[in-house]
């Protein structure tokens, strides 16, 4: 440790990046053959909540209370939202043809607003393309929150385990040992249930082949009644999520998709505020809604 | 203008001082060894006796004989009752030393023996055993004394075992900085992972 | 049990709490400790237990009637979560956020932790004697038993016990049960619950089944859903119209969601039937005559739903073919909920749809542990004979009358009239503070059971035609209390008190259990030369057993001839239709003390711990309405208070409130929750089967003039995208190729 | 219009007159300072509850994350601007003016960033882990994230905070002699003996001390400039409608100048009432100052219509909806009220007649505080509410009266610093009055000795 460590060592959070200083995504840059992403099929999600509640089983999240929640201090990591379609007009809605709904949870984007913010480095881009939280390196700035465009980070605004008791006696044993309870006053989101990704990781490395699709589900991938969720390793072509990207001609590092699309086949996939460049991780598919009815 | 340059002197030295004082500060694997306090366990268990050298009068056993789950999962794993009872109804040479009756006291009670955690790490932090034994024990052909007492010290000379290491966060990140062979007979090195999210959970 | 054999309790004793420690504070203890914590070994250990490497154990899910096969992920003694058994044909793998939260009915705070009689702790000795001495010299008439649905084993041995009691005063009563459909498809199929066939269908049309929520087996319907929504499928991408007066799940995904004028559903299906004619399909003569009077403009006049909508329908239906039509709660939820069923089952007829997407179902060789389904018209008939004094000692388990029987029947008074009243409960419910005695019950997680399921999923391939199943629920962790015990136990021990002998070889309903599987270890298809622990650790560790069941056959009887549909008639003083929602996780109100389900926010309307009243915004603003107005809601039998929440989703002459809330105990998490709907229900009843009509009761609605912010997930700006065009993106389906999709 | 500081003032009466303010205050002054420690005592509840149970008491949400906190921090940051415009920059350009009044404007910065570096710590959700935000060599082998605005932030304001210290206590050395040498008794003697540094005026002495004053002065001006272009990249540099604007630097930097100012003027008139100085702090001071302010808040004006015009030109729609939100929504009224504040109340400060009149003055400047108070929360809270995802769009956030009594308290714990910096060095600077009054009587003199000499040279003709 010198003082030229210093200029070393917050470097290295940024050149985990696969976009380099100037804005030009580089592939090969990436220090891993690990890539986690994501891909949502809008048309089989049903809005059932199990993966919500499927995640605060997996992932140790307070339930907050009526109160609480009437404050917005709900802590749900993955929250489905329900938006109507608004054929005559921006917020007039028509239920005509159902509802729509979308599982919105950390989109563990490539260049984050969120890592270059933290004052503590609390958070930043791991080697298999997450964005990390380390909670007790947080001082809970909320700076990373403000900065987030999907607003899925959520602090701990209460000592929910101790002085809140969210878990009375029994309860608590209900709880992950994989993972940390969070105290009050730091900052938390979906990790893309890193204890899991975790644990296939050390499973393959032991095994000496590389991490296959079948070694590891996130727990709302695992509960989706109609599995909505592909959840994968992106470098893997192999892999379910990487054909998904590949067959909708979404890349990661685009933040407009220049699709082959013909008249009468439009590719459904695409990313949410992608045009914000934030190289989200997460590919939703268009909802599909048939016409003759 | 003279004032000014003394008061940059001053600075730039102050500057170097702490840097210096710095690159001293950095923990390295040579530390002398950081004695944790002697913890009092329900039984005073010999590690020397079991796991010592055979000029030490010790039996040679394989850590990994009683601490079994090491290689193939996250935690080490405290031996079950009956793991002591499976050599110990043998050995009637020492059944009656008292640390043995009370060991067949609990077997008989069928009650679980309440250790003390002697290396106990903060609840926010993930140390996965196997995977260091991996590296070592199985891929780069370390003698597993050694590959177990690069944490837990010399375990082999002592009765109840007692923390050596600082098990700090600069402590394992300065063996995580190193370049380690990646097999026995390579020339390739790597070194542990710097994610924060690896060992963080 | 030999030296080596273990029992599996034991090592489901939670102990390892250090070592692998549940971070309890994330960031508290945050330096290195020496010796502060202990670790706990084990006394012995089976092979397959590494501490911090999870276990993963067979069991069957609780929280629902559907049975779904689930695992139980156990480490250090503590069962943490439950997973969906992948090998199961009824679940596949998947998991619902109702059956998520199972493990927090097992580990809930709020738990009944030992006997209660009339308040007081006392023994299980004592308790069971009390029952002995209430029992002298009862005759077995005046005892009544009170359940949910049963099935498997524990419902043979509570058979056994009223024949021991010379009893038939069995009552099988679930709140929300789909008794009209099982008797309308006895009627136009031939079974009760046919296998229906979403994932081979073309087009599904719904009349108010919620199959994605709260209808029937809805892990199950979903898994056939993904298949149906596939473009990849050889039928292409499936086309779902739901037709109910209030959305629900499943009509928040369809394709076209038809808001139906309330009760006109039957209508509406002749209407359809009606234009298939028109259309040119061949419509058998006595289906053509029963709907011949139903022209599109009739119909359309009737339900609310245009011409133009009815014939594109019928053309839909007519070109893409084998179709499904369901029917669910909202159609049959009406003094004509019978007729509607069974109009809406001729569609299936018409269509050819019968023996194509509506299959033959297969029950269980053995009729004492076939499922008794509950109904409503059980607890009616309870209710009857309690008012008339007829049964001086009341069982009750698995059931919460006194919350979810209408108000009109006056329920909680004629109950009180029983002489004395035995409650096995989990929770201190209603029912159970009623109740003299409260018998403490394990969690599902703790105890024994076979489940055999209503609804008999079948995996695909040959021989699924016959295919029946039964399912285990087996502990998966020690008892969190001591003094709780499973009903198997408690059945078992009650039934030693009349018959020591006959039973006196079963310690526990355990060995009861395994030696009942074992005995017909052939017929659960297993070999009679097998081993019998080998054979019994195999199902247990499969978690449910295949059997040959015997299979039942479809037929296209759907009559047309008896078809009497009652054209709506306004009610000037309670203009307005009730419709009491069912939403998937909190169903009929028995698990709204599992925390997890009262911050989830309901899928449609997002809200949270409260319940609502859903009006449609054009109601609302004749009414002068807006979000979050408390309004009374009034009908002939009762009043509650809610908040009211403008829903496009709702016919203008609907309103809705969520089942399930309101409790006025249970636990720290339902009670004082919301309000209890089912206490302003008119008591009407089905014609035919004397169901209750859910939604048969009228309501007015005033404004009390205060309001609150409701809490709830959405913004301020409610589903609205604000103009921005890429968030939830929907394409229509005539722009997309699906056929190709990975 | 009042008579300027005279110029045959003896400078015995300037150490008189100053150092009466020094002596046992009048029962007004008690009673201010024990309202401002009540005040203080509020915050301090409040912060301690809030410290034991969590950020979650001021009705923090997601995704209103932050609240009045950072608002009032910007505020007092910005209000210190102008301490440092008084005393360095027209330090530099000679403005003799300035000289009665610079010793207090100093003060205000000083304990206004005392003031701001506290909100940092309030708006902290573990306090108690500041630490990690230093960047100091540590076992960890972790350094801060350098590439964070609000490090930048910390670091600049506790820069920022050091040099106004010292530039405050350099330049109050030789007054601090005088306090010495004409205090006989007690610990303030002691005191004042340590503070002043053997000071003896030789003229070695003032030669160094004028290099060393000039330097820090020079010193602090970028600094001035920084700060607060710094605090406003905090906003810039994030990605969030309504904050990502190129135009914030300057934008922060005239907000601050103006508040500051705003505030200058406020204690002006405080001070002169309650130490009776109407002999140093002239109205004809009050004159320059208001039109200074004047000028910065027609910049302050400007650099607003900028603001608005670059959001509305650019394509950004996001950014739009948050200045429509802005203007229309349920912030409304006091976005509104921050432009009247802002860029209407300061056309008072031109009606020649109002200049003077010490009660319009006075709230005026109190006003216009207001309206950049506002425009600071206006400029945090409307992008939290109506950011980018219209999901989390929230109109039901509102602070708790955690929040507010923590803001509230803070302008109680600025008045204690201020009072008691009052009674323990002199709030006018007497060596530069003294300065001041040399200057313009030798420049009298000279005028009236090329009078004299003229009317000679006429009386010879």
């Amino acid at each position: 440790m010198s003082v030229s460590n210093l200029l070393e060592n917050w470097s290295k959070f940024r050149h985990t990046h696969p976009v380099d200083d100037k804005g030009h995504p580089d592939w090969e840059a990436y220090p891993s053959d690990i890539k986690w992403a994501m891909s949502i099929d809008l048309d089989a999600c049903t809005g059932c909540n199990a993966c919500s509640v499927a995640c605060y089983a997996e992932n140790n999240l307070p339930v907050v209370g009526k109160e609480k929640y009437s404050h917005g201090q709900a802590m749900h990591w993955m929250r489905i939202e329900r938006y109507w379609d608004e054929s005559a007009g921006v917020g007039e809605f028509d239920a005509d043809k159902g509802a729509r709904f979308l599982p919105m949870m950390c989109q563990q984007c490539e260049a984050a607003p969120c890592e270059t913010v933290c004052p503590v480095g609390a958070t930043n881009h791991t080697e298999d393309g997450l964005n990390s939280q380390i909670y007790n390196r947080c001082i809970g700035s909320r700076y990373c929150s403000a900065n987030c465009p999907y607003k899925v980070r959520y602090f701990n605004w209460y000592n929910y385990p101790e002085q809140e008791k969210v878990w009375p006696e029994p309860l608590n044993q209900q709880l992950n040992p994989d993972l940390t309870v969070r105290t009050k006053g730091v900052m938390e989101k979906c990790t893309f249930c890193k204890q899991r990704t975790y644990t296939a990781r050390n499973n393959a490395k032991t095994e000496g082949r590389p991490v296959q699709d079948s070694d590891v589900q996130t727990a709302c991938q695992e509960a989706c009644p109609v599995g909505a969720i592909t959840f994968g390793n992106l470098f893997n072509p192999e892999s379910q999520v990487a054909k998904q990207w590949k067959s909708q001609q979404v890349e990661l590092t685009k933040e407009v998709q220049d699709k082959d699309e013909k008249e009468g086949n439009r590719l459904r996939g695409y990313r949410i505020l992608e045009e914000l460049r934030p190289y989200p991780s997460v590919m939703y598919l268009e909802r599909v809604r048939e016409s003759a009815v | 203008m003279q004032h000014i340059l003394r008061l940059f002197i001053l600075l730039v030295g102050l500057f170097a001082g702490a840097g210096s004082y710095a690159a001293d500060a950095a923990p390295k694997l040579t530390t002398p060894d950081d004695l944790g306090p002697q913890i009092e366990q329900p039984i005073e268990f010999p590690h020397f006796r079991h796991a010592g050298d055979a000029k030490d009068g010790g039996m040679q056993i394989n850590c990994m004989y009683c601490h079994t789950y090491a290689r193939r999962s996250m935690v080490a794993g405290i031996p079950p009752v009956q793991k002591c009872i499976g050599c110990h109804q043998s050995i009637e040479s020492v059944r009656d030393k008292p640390r043995i009756q009370k060991l067949f006291e609990y077997w008989d009670a069928k009650k679980p023996i309440p250790w003390k955690k002697v290396h106990d790490l903060p609840d926010f932090v993930r140390f996965n055993h196997e995977r260091h034994i991996q590296r070592f024990y199985f891929q780069q052909d370390r003698p597993y004394q050694e590959v177990c007492g690069y944490c837990h010290g010399n375990v082999k000379a002592m009765t109840v075992a007692q923390r050596q290491k600082p098990l700090t966060m600069g402590w394992c990140a300065s063996c995580h900085q190193k370049d380690h062979p990646v097999s026995a007979n390579s020339t390739e090195t790597g070194h542990g992972p710097n994610d924060c999210f690896t060992c963080h959970k | 049990m030999t030296e080596n054999d273990f029992n599996r309790r034991d090592f489901l004793k939670v102990l390892g709490w250090g070592g692998t420690a549940v971070a309890l504070s994330g960031c508290g203890n945050t330096s290195i400790e020496d010796g502060k914590e202990t670790v706990t070994s084990y006394v012995t250990l089976p092979s397959y237990v590494i501490p911090s490497i999870s276990n993963y154990f067979n069991s069957t899910c609780a929280q629902c009637e559907a049975g779904c096969n689930i695992m139980g992920r156990v480490r250090e003694g503590r069962v943490l979560k439950a997973e969906g058994n992948p090998n199961s044909p009824i679940n596949r793998g998947r998991m619902c956020g109702l059956g998520l939260s199972g493990v927090q009915a097992h580990y809930n705070p709020d738990r009944v932790r030992q006997p209660l009689l009339k308040g007081e702790a006392i023994t299980w000795d004592k308790a069971l004697g009390v029952i002995a001495d209430k029992l002298n010299g009862v005759k077995g008439a005046e005892v009544a038993f009170l359940t949910g649905n049963m099935s498997g084993h524990v419902q043979a041995l509570l058979g056994n016990y009223m024949d021991e009691l010379g009893s038939k005063n069995h009552f099988s009563y679930e709140a929300i049960s789909p008794a009209v459909l099982r008797a309308a498809n006895k009627k136009a199929y031939g079974v009760s619950m046919p296998r229906y066939r979403i994932d081979k269908a073309r087009v599904v049309v719904s009349f108010g089944a919620d199959f994605l929520g709260a209808w029937v087996s809805p892990v199950h319907f979903s898994q056939q859903y993904a298949q149906f929504r596939k473009g990849s499928r050889p039928e292409g991408r499936g086309v779902l119209v739901q037709i109910e007066p209030k959305m629900t799940l499943t009509g928040a995904n369809a394709d076209r969601w038809i808001g139906v004028r309330p009760g006109s559903e039957g209508v509406l299906a002749l209407g359809i039937i009606n234009a298939l004619g028109k259309a040119g399909l061949a419509i058998p003569a006595d289906v053509a005559a029963a709907s011949k009077a139903y022209t599109p403009e009739r119909v359309s006049g009737e339900t609310d739903v245009t011409v133009e909508q009815i014939e594109k329908l019928a053309a839909l239906l007519k070109e893409r073919t084998p179709s499904l039509v369901l029917t669910g709660s909202a159609a049959e939820g009406y003094a004509h909920g019978s007729q509607n069923a069974a109009a809406i089952a001729l569609l299936n007829r018409v269509l050819g749809n019968i023996g194509k997407t509506v299959e033959a179902s297969a029950s269980v060789p053995f009729p004492q542990i076939a499922p008794t389904v509950g109904n409503r018209a059980s607890l009616v008939s309870l209710n009857d004979g309690l008012a008339a004094g007829k049964y001086k000692v009341v069982f009750s388990y698995g059931v919460n009358p006194v919350f979810s029987a209408p108000a009109a029947l006056k329920f909680k008074d004629n109950y009180a009239k029983a002489d004395f009243k035995v409650a096995f409960a989990q929770y201190l419910d209603e029912t159970a503070q009623a109740a003299d005695l409260v018998l403490p019950l394990e969690s599902a997680m703790e105890d024994w059971a076979t489940v055999v399921p209503e609804y008999m999923a079948a995996p695909e391939g040959a021989g699924s035609a016959g295919y029946a199943q039964m399912s285990f629920r087996q502990p998966l962790m020690d008892k969190l209390y001591p003094d709780t015990r499973g009903i198997g136990d408690i059945l078992l021990a009650l039934l030693k008190q009349r018959k020591a002998d006959k039973y006196k070889e079963f310690d526990d309903f355990y060995a009861y259990l395994r030696s009942a599987v074992l005995k017909n270890k052939v017929a659960l298809g297993g070999k009679a030369t097998d081993d019998d622990d080998v054979f019994w650790d195999e199902t247990l560790s499969k978690g449910f057993v295949p059997m040959k069941g015997i299979a039942g056959a479809v037929s296209a009887k759907a009559s047309a001839s008896d078809l009497r549909l009652p054209s709506a008639t306004a009610d000037q003083e309670y203009p307005l239709r009730l419709i009491p929602a069912v939403s998937a996780s909190m169903r009929d109100g028995r698990n709204a003390n599992e925390p997890w389900l009262q911050e989830s926010p309901d899928p449609l309307t997002t809200i949270v711990w409260d319940s609502w009243v859903e009006i449609n915004p054009k109601t609302a603003a004749k009414l002068g309405i807006v979000e979050g107005d408390i309004v009374e809601v009034t009908s002939r039998s009762g009043t509650i208070r809610t908040q009211a929440y403008l829903f496009p989703g709702i016919h203008p002459d609907a309103v809705s409130v969520p089942v399930g809330y309101g409790h006025e105990a249970m636990g720290r998490y339902a009670k004082g929750v919301g309000a209890n709907v089912f206490a302003m229900l008119d008591a009407v009843f089905d014609k035919e089967t004397g169901e209750l009509a859910l939604n048969e009761t009228g309501v007015k609605i005033s404004k009390t003039g205060q309001r609150v912010v409701i809490v709830k997930e959405e913004g301020p700006v409610g589903g609205s995208q604000a103009g921005k065009k890429k968030i939830a993106v929907q394409v229509a389906a005539d722009k997309v190729d699906l056929s190709k999709e990975v | 219009m009042g008579k300027d500081i005279r110029e045959d003032i003896a400078w015995a009466q300037i150490n008189k007159d100053v150092l009466k303010s020094l002596e046992s205050p009048r029962k007004l002054y008690w009673v201010i300072l024990l309202v401002a420690i009540a005040m203080v005592g509020v915050a301090v509840g409040c912060e301690i509850y809030q410290y034991n149970v969590g950020l979650g008491v001021g009705n923090f949400d997601n995704p209103n994350v932050w609240g009045l906190y950072i608002a009032t921090f910007i505020f007092w940051i910005g209000m210190s601007h102008s301490g440092t415009l008084l005393s360095a920059i027209l330090h530099l350009m000679h403005a003799d003016w300035r000289k009665p009044i610079y010793r207090f404007a100093e003060a205000m910065t000083t304990f206004s960033l005392m003031t701001a570096g506290l909100f940092v710590m309030v708006h902290l959700g573990r306090l108690w882990q500041v630490y990690y935000a230093l960047p100091y060599p540590s076992e960890r082998w972790v350094w801060p994230n350098f590439q964070s605005p609000l490090l930048w932030d910390a670091m600049a304001i506790f820069t920022y905070l050091s040099s106004s210290v010292l530039f405050l206590y350099i330049g109050s050395i030789p007054d601090l002699a005088i306090c010495r040498d004409n205090i006989h008794q007690g610990w303030r003697k002691k005191l004042y003996s340590i503070l002043a540094l053997g000071w003896e005026g030789t003229d070695r002495q003032w030669r160094n001390f004028r290099i060393t004053y000039l330097t820090v002065a020079c010193f602090l001006i970028p600094l001035a400039v920084s700060v607060h272009s710094i605090v406003a990249s905090d906003f810039a540099m994030s990605q969030q409608p309504g904050w990502h604007v190129t135009s914030f630097p300057p934008y922060f930097v005239a907000g601050a100048l103006y508040s500051g100012c705003a505030a200058i003027i406020t204690l002006f008139i405080i001070l002169r009432y309650v130490f009776r100085f109407e002999e140093y702090m002239t109205l004809p001071i009050l004159k320059k100052t208001v039109r200074l302010t004047f000028a910065i808040a027609m910049v302050w004006t400007y650099l607003n219509c900028i603001e608005f015009a670059a959001t509305w030109y650019s394509h950004d729609e996001a950014a739009k909806a948050v200045l429509i939100e802005k203007a229309t929504g349920r912030f409304a009224p006091f976005f509104w009220g921050m432009i009247f504040c802002g860029s209407v109340v300061p056309f008072a400060l031109m009606v020649k007649k109002w200049q003077t009149s010490i009660p319009v003055m006075f709230a005026v400047s109190l006003l216009l505080n207001l309206g950049m108070w506002l425009e600071r929360w206006m400029i945090v809270a409307p992008t939290f509410s109506h950011g980018y995802y219209p999901w989390t769009w929230d109109e039901h956030m509102w602070p708790s009266m955690v929040q507010w009594g923590i803001v509230f308290g803070s302008f109680g714990w600025f008045t204690l610093l201020f009072m008691v910096f009052c009674k323990v060095v002199p709030s006018v600077s007497m060596y530069e009055v003294k300065e001041m009054v040399y200057h313009r009587s030798l420049a009298k003199k000279k005028e009236e000795q090329a009078v004299k000499e003229e009317l000679a040279a006429k009386g010879a003709n």
